[in-house]
């Protein structure tokens, strides 16, 4: 059995640092490392958007190694790396930061994306947004 | 002897519709009565997020909403998440 | 017709700087970056490299602007960063860097992937791999 | 008047089959023409690549094999890619 592939996960309120995370995943077997930066945007269905807050569950970060540790697992995956900010953002700041390293590009393209969809799916975080015109709302909230 | 009370934990949207954060209730009914109860006691805009949330109990994923809620368990509110 | 997509494309001798390249995507409408690194492999269908060394023909660099705009003049897409490394590499080393922002994760992935694909296809470069045993090869080349 | 000559470049593994990186051929042939001579005068190994490479005449892939190959052209001999 090769080396267990390596994981690192961590929710903060801290700036996200893309690039500690794309050395977390080297790896001298990988050919292709690939990275997501999800970005706080101006802008919300053409609404404008002047600031964001993200609010964890307690249980968030265990959530995102979990989610991680999945995405670890697969064959071809060496190693995975994913943080997501919590607290107040300003518009261009990086909410969500993962990268994945294999051998080979398209596996890397598809655990990065897999790795993006589960943690949006299943990661106990919520978004709060300010628009220009004074309102605000949790977003996918009723 | 009266079983220890439920703490209710709001979050994010749950709790700016419920107008707190916390909430201590009787034990010893299920999620689907306390839910009603809830949204009775808070209104509208709670029983909207109530409807399309997820709970813990102590921690853990609640499938079986029918089942009495355990005594002096903490219940989690969880509107649809929005990580990312 | 909002702002046309920015690109930047380098074929050059001199490390490539990834995050550059992601500061030169940023968008204040863009939601997400992707970013992809060419990685250079300690080994090749199972033999051990030990170095590496690319050569570009003269039009490399035009070509690769050309796949650049061609991915920049996508819809979803708002800019494109690509560059090849030509010369000697040493193991761990980057040999390509890709990085594409968009609205959303799903056209990032899919750009930032088609654009990496049509480099390798179209992209006059080649690589001579040395192997551990001392044999060096052209890769693709009987 | 002889036209005049074409300037051949090799590259890569062409240069590495055809131990030359340039060579100065009469002009008048076509491309197939051209490259079954250039086979027979460096051996199998250039005769292999010749098989799979792509070839740029003044700069612009070549498409028509047969068309006879413009006076001091310059023709560039190009392996399968293998960048990235």
């Amino acid at each position: 059995m090769t080396a267990p592939a390596t994981t690192f996960g961590e929710v903060t309120d801290r700036p996200l640092d893309l690039a500690a995370h794309e050395a977390a995943v080297a790896d001298r077997r990988a050919g292709a490392v690939v990275s997501f930066q999800g970005v706080v945007r101006d802008h919300d269905h053409g609404r404008p958007v002047v600031s964001l807050e993200y609010e964890g569950h307690p249980s968030a970060e265990q959530v995102l190694r979990e989610v991680a540790a999945e995405i670890a697992a697969e064959p071809d995956v060496y190693a995975v790396a994913v943080s997501h900010r919590v607290g107040p953002l300003a518009i261009g700041e990086v909410a969500l930061v993962a990268a994945v390293s294999t051998a080979h590009r398209a596996a890397a393209f598809a655990a990065c994306a897999r790795l993006v969809d589960e943690v949006k799916a299943r990661l106990p975080i919520w978004k709060r947004q300010v628009f220009a015109d004074g309102t605000e709302e949790w977003v996918n909230c009723p | 002897m009266e079983p220890t009370p439920l703490t209710i934990r709001y979050f994010a949207g749950a709790r700016a519709a419920a107008g707190r954060a916390e909430e201590v209730t009787p034990a010893g009914r299920s999620l689907d009565d306390l839910t009603v109860e809830l949204a009775q006691r808070h209104g509208d805009q709670l029983a909207a997020v109530l409807r399309v949330a997820s709970f813990l109990v102590n921690g853990v994923t609640c499938h079986d909403r029918q089942a009495p809620l355990p005594g002096g368990a903490t219940i989690d509110v969880l509107p649809p998440f929005a990580g990312g």
